[in-house]
């Protein structure tokens, strides 16, 4: 099965190479697509390899594919393809000249972080983990207007001295493991138990590596770039940052906690976390609550929900299961919401929410599947964010969480209103009858706008699987419970 | 498969068909497919509870993908009361729903998210544990909230009623999900079976029972959480709110039963007292908002916040007197509490169908401009009559039975075998005597003003001149609902055995039927038998129908268009008494409470001061919790979200800085 | 099983004949007291029985509510002259004298007094429900305490039961639970049943009225049947009110004698209460309507304190 | 010898880093932050080479001649050539010198008490001197929270990185080689991109100057 780890790196290169000579012909605009779907396909392979009980390693063990790496890779290309597959409809609004280079780096992009997932060596995933900031950054600039260009600019900044703070404290890491006699940054290494590494090397390095890759998972204070650079991307590059690329980067964050929890026990990050886990509640509910700018909203929904798994990370191995799941559930959720988002930003040509009124009578055929994603979004059921929400709420009142978790509660609270209120603000009512002079009182009720205006299809299975995923005990079940376990998740 | 297993797996079935019949079906038979369907599953909710609160077995265990305890539904016999019913208003709103949905209520989203609703709502009382509870709570919600959804377009005020719904709903579940999460975490198991072994004078059942009886307090609309109820449920057709006022609320109830008798019992007194609080003050305010509103369905919804108190007044004296070994009259209360609940849902689901009836019928909820519905739409007149007697408490219905039986408990409450039980007891039981009397009081006022206003007297306005009887389906569920909450008062004895057999085991009340279906409540030795006292009353009856007949034989009945008009001639019914007039004197008493606002504007003749061409009153009572709790703390909200913009200003400076600051932070952190 | 049957038919026959003449009596001392002649105490009986053979007229959009609420009146008074113990406290089978069963099936009679007033159609009616109702719901609270206090003596809230107490221990009469009760209860059976100083029964002022503004559009045996229910819940009450205070001469164990004894008892307290309440109206102007409030909770203030007191004291 | 000159050639070295980086925050010229960026990568390249000769390892020296083309060379000259097209080549920063240099000194004081804390079980030269890195990456940050102008704002991101080797390389003797040349990949290719956007900046705007970028908030 080794051979499933060459997949997700070699597969996308190829595309994006066959996107920059292709042009922008329509086979080529499937690259993509195409590279999503290679992910996802070695992501399943590797999952069947992994609950086969092998573990999957290449280049000496350079990419090691344990259950979460398997998981992750999974989530990644699952997000991927409906990202890419529902903004195929729009991408083809982008300027053909640059529609190549479009492609390919969204294609270099999904490889760089299947790589960060799959290295096993912390340096290696820094390195993979800065590369998806240098793919996106044309990305995110992609429109070419003053806006998208401060965007990347305020993305590329502070994004990468975010991540070179991480690299600092893997530096620190690597400094730490000198006592073994083998500096190593290989995470299977780190990860044992029995090694002396140096307790304060390690508290500083995993600190720093944590405050680092916090900023590219958009944990308050760190997460300034995001709702500038989710709104400014084009729809299916936000929705894979959002949904993939914030969940990439907190499990890095992840596998770094239990390097430092085996050395210095989890006291210190489970304090870290909750703070960068209630700041970003505390940030997303205050800016939610006037909120104006629909893509905006979701951005500061994305730092809601990275802060709440950020508080599951906190809590710990009885969380961890609910916090990967809560990973599948809102990359899904959230890609399908900005792949919606940027139909609609498209058809009512403005991002505003006071522009954009009683979407369900006039495009019922958008409105619908926002209604519905959003009401995953904000964690009803069926939809595993729900699953997600209660397994960690309840996990951490039984680890003597109950202070942080009952503020996270406030919180979400405030988040839930605001929300709802943005959200009905926008779908729901009557539309307003014409403007005041002329027209004639016939002529404003036009027919409703049914169509999707892109390609339902990802929508559809996108929510389908958050909504049915949280009810299927096996394999996810065991899945999850040997990705927690990985982590130290006593399972 | 025993037969509770195969009712829930059978109303798995029936939700699967129905939403996918609403979803498929073409609009013309839409309301006919989608409401039978919803029908039976509500019918099949009805049987399951029936087979569980007589003791059937079953469970269904749904699978899940966190690794948690199982996720098992298996309604016991308490649970199998409530999901009876919930189930059997499910079947009453359905079944007028076939009837009365039209454009929007008859959508695809209507349909399909009533039968989620309905489906949620009928196995939360089936939940053994904290997360199934939680899930089928949660989706019972979603189903009600898209269900107010479905009429976005035809109502303008939809989207204020959404969002309060939704984030008071939210509260609820987050104070459920808190104070359940309290417990998992103190007793390390998710299963309500472990959470029962939680020692209920521990500090985590202290803060797990507060947070929970908010949390289901919330859903039984009690103050000051019922903010949602006057905006949400005028908004909803009839049958939804029917749904909403006559069934969810009792989810409420089954929650803050669950602790009180299931997971928590013999909690300490002061448990009680709070519950008492809650209750009294949610009847009060309640049956004070509910009289003095002229809307009808406002008035409807703040009887239940009424009802819903006094349910939770007797489950607190309940907690208070078993505390203090008044357990006879502890049971009479537990039981009070359990007759007030399915006789609210009888009357109060009855009561909203009538007055989506009237709604129908003349498009008009306003008191102000019915009136003279009686005699043009007799069926629903009679219905709603019924029910409106029963929401008064009066003879001979359930409402009567339940609140007699609640006073009993109290009256018999401070005392046992003359010997004061506590202090707490008896200074709260004469102050909760004197809140029911003041609450039944008021209601008496309150359901002879909406029966009076709109069904007697003189139309009001021409579209309740226009009024029409509803169609036969409509009526249907109307006379079931009325012939409930009358035979349920008539054979309360049956009725309060199979109650006390549903909080069983742990608590056994001792009643017994006695007479014709009356009720013999040993515990504190007091017996009713309604059925000898309606005979008595036909006896009396007798020689004075005979006088009558005599008298009508000789003296037949003149009918004139005014025969004195309160001695004027110009009489319109525009100068009859309104609902605002009605409620006017009550208003003034109660001013400081209501806070109203009035505006009078006199209009004069000409030059003239003394000549009044025109007098314009305007008077308008708001919800006092409302504009003095909720609004600040929301404008207070509002003022801080722009105020926090300012942190997110768009300047880069700013916010490398954030970051810097958190690398200094860290730094100094890792260096201490 | 039989006696009781026997003494619940002896009262409501008496107290159908009862209670006109309890009206006329009052009337009578009251016109005395005035210095006029009066219309002798008889005239109620002849007013009923000149209203029923007259044809009733009935408002054109009204229902069948003006015709079934008087009858429900009369019923609902009917019903409390069988029930209460007036003669004697021997009990009905399953269906004791239980004090909140009375106060319900007399509140069934204000409503259907209320309806009839709505169901004219006119402002007058309407404002006289409208009163009436609030006054039947602020006096509610007060009519239960008091029930509250008289039933911890006994330990139940069975009226013969409360009335054998006080007859076996008359020391209860005079306590203060019981003297504060009985003022309360003595106010609010005053609202319940229209007196003064909340109603003002002779009353031709359309704007102060209460019962008699939802009487107004009714006529012929409607308006009997409303007079004369009205007339014996007055007796009715006075009735209780009369064998709670002086308990000697009712009834407890069937024997002929004893039925006579009681009888004659329960004619003479009704008809020296009567008496007395007319006296006690020469000298009370009717209070203002908002002025009533007030009053009621001074009444409810006592019942409170006298079931406050019970702890106290006993 | 080389033992004995070991430690003087480390502090020269490191005393070079810390003396070039605080002259950037002092002074506002680009073109001459430009040369003191090349001074530095100049020093961190004899540093790496310093190291590498005291361990002895011919992996380092590599390492030490790719530092001294990316750092001292490539980079410097790719900002050069960036500044040159601007028309504003001095900056106003938010910060004044004098108070620039006071917390420049904070910042030291601040690096070295959390530094020897962190190496408190390391007495080697090397580990001792790590201070100056973290001085370096803090410096490096107040540059890019005090600048104004799109390419002193990359100078700083390439101070904050040349600490980060800086402490790297005296820690543990620099991480492996292939990361090593990952790493430098990565930020040459932050470095291009933050120079595609400047000019494309300069296209849009005219300047470069960052507080324009002020049009997307809340």
């Amino acid at each position: 099965m080794n051979f499933a780890l060459w997949i997700p790196l070699a597969v996308p290169v190829t595309l994006a190479v066959l996107s920059l000579t292709g042009g922008a012909r329509p086979p080529g605009r499937l690259g993509p697509v195409a590279s999503s779907a290679a992910v996802l396909l070695s992501g399943l392979l590797l999952v069947g390899a992994v609950l086969a009980g092998d573990i999957p390693s290449l280049g000496g063990g350079l990419l090691r594919a344990d259950a979460l790496s398997a998981y992750m890779l999974t989530v990644v290309g699952a997000v991927g393809l409906v990202s890419t597959w529902g903004g195929l409809g729009h991408a083809a609004a982008a300027p053909g000249r640059f529609a190549g280079s479009y492609d390919a780096l969204i294609s270099v992009f999904l490889a760089a972080m299947s790589l960060a997932v799959l290295a096993d060596n912390i340096g290696l995933m820094w390195a993979a983990v800065e590369a998806t900031t240098i793919t996106t950054a044309f990305l995110v600039g992609h429109h070419r207007t003053r806006s998208s260009l401060e965007a990347a600019w305020k993305y590329v900044i502070l994004g990468s001295v975010g991540v070179a703070i991480a690299l600092l404290g893997i530096v620190l890491i690597y400094a730490a493991s000198r006592g073994t006699g083998e500096p190593t940054l290989s995470w299977l290494v780190l990860s044992r138990t029995d090694l002396p590494l140096d307790p304060a090397l390690i508290r500083a390095g995993g600190a720093l590596a944590v405050l680092g890759f916090a900023t590219k998972a958009g944990l308050a204070p760190m997460h300034s770039w995001l709702p500038d650079a989710h709104s400014q991307a084009p729809a299916p590059v936000s929705g894979l940052m959002s949904g993939v690329l914030l969940a990439v980067a907190l499990y890095a964050i992840l596998r770094i906690q239990t390097i430092t929890d085996a050395v210095i026990g989890p006291d210190f990050l489970r304090v870290m976390l909750s703070i960068g886990g209630l700041l970003s509640l505390f940030v997303a509910a205050t800016l939610l609550i006037r909120q104006r700018d629909f893509k905006r909203m979701l951005a500061y929904s994305s730092i809601e929900h990275m802060g709440m798994m950020a508080v599951g990370a906190a809590i710990g191995p009885a969380a961890l299961p609910a916090v990967l799941l809560y990973m599948l559930g809102h990359g899904l959720t959230k890609a399908t919401l900005f792949v919606i988002s940027g139909r609609i930003l498209e058809v009512e040509g403005s991002p505003r929410i006071d522009d954009v009124r009683a979407l369900l009578v006039r495009r019922p055929g958008l409105a619908v599947p926002w209604l519905i994603a959003m009401a995953a979004l904000v964690g009803f059921p069926p939809f595993s964010i729900f699953f997600s929400e209660v397994g960690i709420i309840v996990a951490g009142f039984g680890a003597g969480m109950g202070v942080v978790v009952g503020i996270a509660l406030v919180l979400l609270l405030v988040i839930f209103a605001a929300l709802t209120r943005l959200t009905v603000a926008m779908t729901v009512g009557a539309p307003t009858v014409g403007a005041p002079t002329g027209t004639a009182p016939g002529s404003v009720r036009a027919a409703p706008d049914r169509s999707a205006h892109g390609p339902r299809l990802p929508l559809i299975l996108a929510l389908g699987t958050t909504a049915v995923v949280a009810f299927i005990a096996e394999p996810v079940g065991t899945l999850l419970a040997r990705a927690a376990a990985v982590l130290g998740g006593a399972q | 498969m025993t037969p509770v297993e195969a009712g829930m797996l059978g109303q798995v079935a029936l939700l699967a068909a129905a939403v996918a019949a609403a979803l498929l079906v073409p609009a013309r038979w839409r309301s006919r497919v989608g409401g039978i369907l919803c029908t039976l599953l509500a019918a099949a909710g009805v049987v399951t509870g029936v087979i569980a609160l007589s003791g059937g077995q079953g469970s269904l265990t749904i699978p899940a993908a966190l690794p948690m305890d199982p996720l098992v539904l298996s309604p016991d016999r308490l649970g199998g009361l409530v999901m009876v019913v919930v189930s059997a208003v499910g079947v009453l709103a359905s079944l007028f729903g076939i009837g009365s949905a039209r454009v929007a209520s008859a959508s695809r989203t209507a349909w399909a998210s009533m039968a989620v609703f309905l489906f949620g709502m009928q196995l939360v009382p089936a939940a053994t544990d904290v997360v199934s509870f939680l899930l089928l709570w949660e989706i019972m919600t979603l189903g009600s909230t898209a269900l107010l959804l479905a009429h976005h377009a035809t109502r303008g005020t939809v989207a204020s009623a959404l969002v309060w719904y939704s984030a008071m709903s939210q509260l609820s579940f987050f104070f459920v999900l808190a104070g359940f999460a309290v417990l998992a975490g103190a007793t390390g198991d998710t299963g309500f079976a472990a959470l029962a072994t939680l020692d209920p004078a521990s500090w985590q059942a202290g803060l797990a029972f507060v947070l929970l009886l908010l949390g289901f307090g919330g859903k039984a609309e009690l103050v000051p959480l019922h903010v949602w109820v006057p905006r949400v449920l005028p908004e909803a057709p009839g049958h939804v709110a029917a749904a909403m006022s006559g069934a969810m609320v009792n989810i409420g109830v089954y929650g803050a039963l669950l602790v009180c008798v299931r997971l928590l019992p013999n909690g300490p007194a002061w448990w009680g007292v709070l519950i008492m609080v809650l209750g009294g003050v949610s009847a009060l305010y309640g049956i004070l908002q509910a009289s003095v509103a002229s809307n009808l369905k406002v008035l409807l919804a703040y009887s239940t916040t009424e009802n819903m108190g006094l349910v939770f007044l007797g489950l607190g004296a309940s907690v208070l007197l078993r505390r203090d070994h008044a357990t006879g009259a502890a049971d009479a209360a537990l039981l009070a509490a359990l007759l007030l609940m399915v006789s609210h849902a009888a009357f109060k689901a009855t009561l909203f169908l009538g007055a989506g009836a009237v709604a129908r019928s003349t498009r008009e909820m306003n008191l102000d401009r019915l009136g003279g519905l009686g005699g043009r739409m007799p069926w629903t007149a009679g219905a709603f009559g019924a029910a409106a007697l029963g929401a008064a408490a009066l003879p001979v219905t359930s409402g009567f039975v339940a609140e007699w039986m609640l006073l009993q408990a109290l009256v018999h409450g401070s005392r046992v075998g003359g010997e004061v039980v506590s202090v707490t007891a008896s200074v709260a039981m004469p102050l909760a005597v004197a809140v029911i009397a003041l609450t039944a009081g008021l209601a008496l006022l309150t359901f002879v003003k909406a029966y009076g206003i709109a069904f007697l007297a003189r139309p009001r306005s021409e579209k309740a001149k226009q009024a029409r009887e509803v169609p036969l389906i409509m009526r249907i569920p109307l006379v079931i609902g009325a012939i409930l909450v009358i035979g349920l008062g008539l054979l309360p004895g049956p009725l309060a055995e199979a109650l006390a057999s549903a909080v069983g085991p742990a608590f056994t009340p001792d009643v017994r039927t006695i007479g014709l279906a009356g009720v013999d409540a040993r515990g504190i030795d007091v017996v009713l038998d309604p059925a000898t006292v309606v005979a008595i009353a036909a006896l009396v009856l007798v020689p004075v129908l005979a006088a009558i007949l005599v008298s009508a034989r000789r003296h037949p009945t003149r009918v004139s268009p005014l025969p004195w008009a309160g001695g004027g001639s110009r009489l319109r019914p525009r100068m009859q008494y309104t609902a605002t007039s009605y409620a006017e004197p009550l208003v003034r008493v109660f001013d400081d409470v209501l806070r109203p606002t009035r505006d009078v504007e006199v209009t004069h003749v000409g030059e003239s001061r003394y000549l009044v061409e025109r007098v314009h009153v305007e008077q308008s009572v708001s919800d006092v919790i409302e504009t003095r709790f909720y609004r600040p703390v929301l404008g207070l909200a509002q003022r801080f979200g722009i105020l926090a913009r300012r942190a997110q200003n768009g300047s880069i400076h700013r916010y490398l800085s954030y970051s810097f600051v958190a690398l200094l932070v860290v730094l100094i952190v890792v260096s201490l | 099983m039989i006696p009781a049957i026997a003494v619940a038919l002896l009262q409501l026959v008496l107290f159908v004949l009862l209670s006109p003449l309890l009206i006329g009596v009052i009337r009578q001392v009251r016109a005395r007291l005035e210095g006029r002649a009066g219309a002798g105490v008889w005239q109620p009986w002849r007013d009923v029985r000149k209203l029923v053979a007259k044809d009733p007229v009935r408002a054109a959009d009204s229902s069948w509510m003006l015709a079934a609420g008087p009858v429900t009146l009369l019923v609902s008074s009917l019903l409390l002259c069988v029930l209460l113990p007036l003669v004697g406290t021997l009990p009905l089978p399953l269906v004791p004298s239980d004090l909140f069963v009375i106060v319900s099936i007399m509140l069934i009679g204000v409503v259907a007094l209320a309806l009839v007033g709505l169901d004219a159609g006119t402002a007058f009616g309407g404002m006289g429900s409208s009163r009436h109702m609030t006054v039947a719901a602020l006096v509610e609270p007060t009519l239960l305490l008091a029930v509250y206090a008289l039933s911890i003596p006994a330990g139940t809230s069975t009226l013969s039961l409360i009335v054998e107490t006080r007859l076996q221990n008359p020391a209860v009469i005079i306590s203060p639970v019981s003297l504060l009760a009985m003022v309360a209860l003595a106010i609010a059976i005053m609202a319940e049943t229209s007196r003064l100083p909340i109603d003002n029964p002779s009353t031709h002022l359309e704007l102060t009225m209460l019962h008699e503004a939802m009487v107004l559009e009714a006529s012929g045996r409607d308006l009997a049947w409303l007079e004369l229910g009205s007339w014996l819940k007055l007796a009715a009450l006075l009735g209780l009110l009369g064998n709670l205070i002086l308990p000697w001469g009712v009834l407890t164990e069937f024997t002929v004698a004893g039925v006579l004894v009681g009888l004659a008892a329960v004619t003479a307290k009704i008809l020296l209460l009567g008496a007395l309440l007319s006296v006690g109206e020469v000298f009370l102007a009717k209070v203002r309507l908002f002025r009533v409030p007030e009053l009621l909770a001074g009444s409810f203030a006592l019942a409170l304190l006298a079931v406050t007191a019970s702890y106290l004291v006993a | 010898m080389f033992d004995t000159v070991y430690p003087q050639l480390i502090g020269l070295c490191t005393g070079a880093l810390l003396l070039t980086s605080a002259l950037l925050v002092w002074r506002h010229s680009l073109l001459a932050s430009i040369r003191l960026l090349s001074v530095q990568g100049f020093a961190l390249a004899a540093l790496v080479a310093v190291i590498g000769l005291e361990e002895g390892e011919a992996e380092v020296i590599i390492v030490s001649v790719l530092v001294l083309l990316v750092k001292g060379m490539a980079l410097p000259w790719v900002l050069a050539h960036e500044t040159r097209a601007t028309t504003r080549t001095d900056e106003a920063p938010r910060l004044n010198p004098t108070a620039g240099l006071l917390t420049v000194a904070l910042l030291t004081i601040l690096s070295y008490v959390v530094a020897s804390r962190l190496l408190s079980g390391d007495t080697s030269i090397s580990a001792h001197a790590a201070p100056i890195g973290l001085a370096m990456v803090l410096i490096g940050f107040l540059l890019l929270v005090t600048r104004r102008q799109a390419g002193s704002q990359l100078i700083g991101f390439l101070v904050l990185d040349n600490g980060i080797a800086t402490v790297a390389f005296l820690t543990s003797g620099g991480v492996p080689l292939f990361l090593e040349l990952g790493i430098s990949l990565d930020v040459l290719l932050v470095v291009v991109i933050l120079y595609v956007f400047a000019g494309r900046m300069r296209n849009k705007f005219g300047n470069t100057d960052i507080d324009q970028l002020r049009k997307l908030h809340d």
